[in-house]
């Protein structure tokens, strides 16, 4: 196993005291494991509260600060966190305007929020993201993953909330931005949990694994390796079959899972603009890098957000993040 | 019975957890994520601690403790459905000092509201609802059939054994292993293994008589 | 080759066409392989030209923007660029106050970026970039290459031109931050060319390559994977033999070599900051993340950079560019 | 001789370089980045391209272009330093219609000082000069003595080859080699090798009496 870490059990504290150490702005809990804004809690701004299990940085840790979360909270390698630290994160924000929970649909994540908005004795509203058209019969499972749209979602409710808005509107904007949008990954590589030692799954030189989650859970189907065209076709086509985004602009997101340099995804990003603009589906704004990853994978996600003037102006709006910053 | 025999049930739950946790994580490792033994032994290893440092008043104080402590301590899904069921069981029993058969009956029916009011499965899902399900209906119609809590609890053992069983050729519909569609069958869900563990220690650790 | 990728002989071309549909605040050239700020040139300001061979992403294209870099041009994977585009982005960014070239430390480059001084037809200066403390004996060899510190000087150098001081006081500070730069990098794996479809150097499991560059040219030496801790100090302590960053704050940048996830990179901060800590050396401000890489290569590098006052707020000053960006 | 010699000179240059292409990139894996072979060939064949297409007024402009084409197209080290060694020896000729040994010799010195103000490199530092330099030497000394630009060009190529292979045994101090220390010592330097091939070309290629 080629990581540098520590103790495999102890990743995430360490991770976590490197996050302290490089972002002095933010308030690490590190028995709750939680990140904080230092300001935190804005007194009368809605507080936004996401986390998860770790593997995916930057999400969420990188992603509080200014414009964007108030709290993460940091849950073992891809485990859910438990109540408690979400209690403590909702408690820590709680600014007297209520605190929104942003949460993956994987079963653990929701029933544990879920738990801790019971516990939470403040007004809290929760929001479910489930982008990823991998999932296919999402009546007969526990529904689409929660993927992509997480990073862009939490920017762009993150912008309402700054400008005051109330929880019911703030929580409006993020089911709208959720219900815009639309994901699909690729893995040319499996991940190694540090725990496992191991590859989570095996893949054969020459496949790839097709409709990936960020888990190393197995993807819809296993296919020959193929050119990048081909492969952005692959990630596209269920997108824009899944919802219609012609007409008005997308903000498109290609998404490196760990393990991808960038000069790929920009190979990639240049294949899925050209579908795009075949498809009549106009680019207002781009986002290439890696932003919810899944440990060590090599692969990649395309995301697609249906863009108003609204949403973009609120993706434009500054945010002052570790791994998101602008006009702040 | 009261919060020491409760306690034992607790102990007993825990002791069979741990003796089957390797079987637990390879069943999840099977359609799922590869955790739920050792999630759930994290979590009665911390219940165990609890019972050991804490006096309590009431045999419902055993349980809400026991409930908010898995919900602090296992995650995933098995800590909230775990959590869940303690906590409503502990509702259920009031303030009683003293619990008897039918009123542990009825908190484990209130368990069983709870992970399906939490978790939403329906049976036939691929989970531990199906085997804690058919387990409290057998309760129940044994109880009404005047047997005692000792052969009752035997019978709903072999409910949720057979429960258990029967999820092996479904295909999951909740949980991580849904993902995997047609390839989740052939397996036994881990859930609702883990859940006949639960009522095996019951049979063994409770008074009979009660 | 686990690539997301067409022809490997378009990588770089298909990445520039990416660039371009990603950021359309900027130019691509797509013939003479340049990025240029949308709004060159900016009269009365110095122009900073960069380049030097792709497959380090983001440097150098990802720096282009508003207080940082005006130009960069992209040579093959790991082949410098020849002096045309050099010409060309130096023509492009040319304000009237000069431009200069910054290079980093390899024969090629310097050699490319001088002659296109001698045909720029305008006044440039050159800073050559030379931090890598792995190389030894440099007086014996073509000195030490240019790696971590690059990011930093682009950067700062971007904020003192922006400030409109003139070409020589703007060179005097990349140089200043030249020499009060050191840098060191391990690699777990090796990275593999596109054109060569396989791994540069063999790295057997359970070893490291200590001391490496950036292009896949072996390292120091050869030793057995270690805990983050101690890699730590395998890669601090030379720094901190080199020069003596005692007594004022340092910028401590953990860069990823393109294939190392962050939750790592962070680990690696934690143990970095804790030995800067016992040396006594004060962390100012923290970097973390792939800034330049050397394409899939696992592995991460450490760069410290003494920092005085006007280091610092030049490198707080606002900056926007597809990589670094901040009050802009 | 004139302008279409120097043509026919280059050409053979190219043929050489695309024949022995493999060989010298084979050198550069041992001890640098694989692409010596690949550097030039792509560089030799765009000056072939470009003497096929164009018109040239003097012997000075067909090296002018040639150095040109070599700078815009080799990148790396040996890009500039080919393409310097040519703009030099066009500056050398001058405006001249005609080269002759002499002027041809001097024009090759100059090529040589292009390459050493470029680079930097000293003798023994395992590189191009030190094949280029021997050569130059004995091509003044030969003519000196009176010989033909023929004879001297073949004791010109003889020195160039025992240049080339002095430079096995040498541990490098420039150039990409120069990292690898002591690991650079055993492997003959690549540019030392193409330019032992550009004076065969010469021998080769151009009048034996000018
Ligand atoms: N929605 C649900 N309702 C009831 N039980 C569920 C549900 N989802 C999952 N489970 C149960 O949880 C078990 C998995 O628990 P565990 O492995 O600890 O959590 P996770 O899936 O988060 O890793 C499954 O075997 C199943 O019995
Ligand atoms: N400073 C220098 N002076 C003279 N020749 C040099 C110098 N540096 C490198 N060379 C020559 O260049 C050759 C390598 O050329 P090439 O492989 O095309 O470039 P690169 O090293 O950039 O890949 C070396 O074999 C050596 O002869
Ligand atoms: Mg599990
Ligand atoms: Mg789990
Ligand atoms: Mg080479
Ligand atoms: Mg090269």
């Amino acid at each position: 196993m080629n990581k540098l870490i520590n103790d495999p059990a102890g990743v995430v504290a360490d991770a976590l005291r490197g996050i302290a150490a490089a972002h002095p702005d933010l308030r690490v809990d590190h028995e709750q494991r939680l990140v904080v804004r230092g300001d935190a809690p804005v007194r009368g701004k809605v507080g936004l509260v996401s986390g998860g299990g770790s593997g995916h940085e930057p999400l969420h840790a990188g992603f509080v600060g200014p414009g964007m979360l108030d709290a993460a909270c940091a849950g073992e390698i891809f485990t859910s966190p438990v109540p408690d630290q979400m209690v403590a994160a909702t408690r820590a924000v709680d600014g007297g305007a209520g605190v929104l929970h942003i949460v993956k649909n994987y079963t653990g994540d929701v029933m544990n929020f879920e738990m801790a908005a019971e516990l939470a004795e403040t007004e809290v509203v929760a929001v479910v993201v489930d982008d990823d058209v991998a999932v296919q019969d999402s009546l007969y499972t526990a529904g689409r993953r929660g993927v992509g749209v997480t990073v862009l979602l939490e920017k762009i409710t993150g912008a309402a909330a700054d400008q005051g808005r109330p929880l019911t509107e703030v929580a409006a904007v993020a089911r709208r931005v959720n219900e815009n949008g639309r994901s699909m990954g690729v893995a040319l590589t499996s991940c190694t949990v540090p725990a496992a030692g191991r590859p989570t799954f095996d893949l054969p030189g020459g496949e790839m694994e097709l409709g990936i989650g960020i888990h190393g859970e197995p993807g819809r189907r296993r296919v020959p390796l193929a050119p990048a065209a081909e492969v952005a076709e692959m990630l596209v086509t269920p997108i824009l079959a899944d919802l219609d985004f012609t007409g008005g602009g997308v903000i498109a997101f290609v998404n490196g899972m760990g393990a991808t340099p960038l000069i790929e995804l920009y190979v990639m990003f240049n294949e899925v603009a050209a579908i795009l603009e075949k498809a009549g589906v106009a680019v207002a704004r781009a986002l290439v890098g890696p932003y919810i990853t899944s440990l060590d994978m090599a692969g990649c996600s395309v995301t697609l957000l249906r863009a108003d003037d609204e949403i973009l102006s609120l993706w434009d709006a500054p945010v002052r993040t570790p791994a998101l910053r602008w006009g702040a | 019975m009261g919060g020491p025999e409760l306690a034992a049930w607790l102990r007993e739950f825990a002791r069979l957890v741990a003796a089957n946790k390797d079987l637990l994580t390879a069943l999840d490792a099977a359609i799922g994520d590869a955790d739920h033994g050792t999630n759930l032994d994290r979590g009665m290893q911390a219940v165990v601690k609890v019972l050991d440092a804490e006096e309590f008043d009431t045999p419902a104080a055993v349980l809400k403790r026991t409930g908010m402590t898995l919900v602090s301590t296992v995650g995933g899904a098995s800590g909230p459905l775990y959590g869940t069921a303690f906590l409503r069981m502990s509702t259920a029993l009031g303030e009683e000092q003293s619990v008897d058969a039918p009123a542990f009956a009825k908190a484990l029916r209130a368990a069983l509201d709870g992970v399906v009011a939490r978790g939403k499965a329906a049976p036939g899902d691929k989970t531990m609802v199906d085997a804690l399900q058919p387990a409290v209906d057998a309760l129940d119609a044994q109880l009404a059939a005047g047997q005692f809590l000792a052969g009752a609890l035997q019978e709903a053992v072999r409910a949720a054994e057979q429960g258990r069983a029967a999820t092996a050729p479904l295909v999951a519909r909740k949980g991580r292993a849904s993902y995997l569609g047609e390839r989740s069958a052939g397996h036994e869900d881990p859930g609702a293994a883990s859940v006949t563990l639960l009522l095996a220690a019951a049979a063994t650790a409770l008074p009979g008589e009660a």
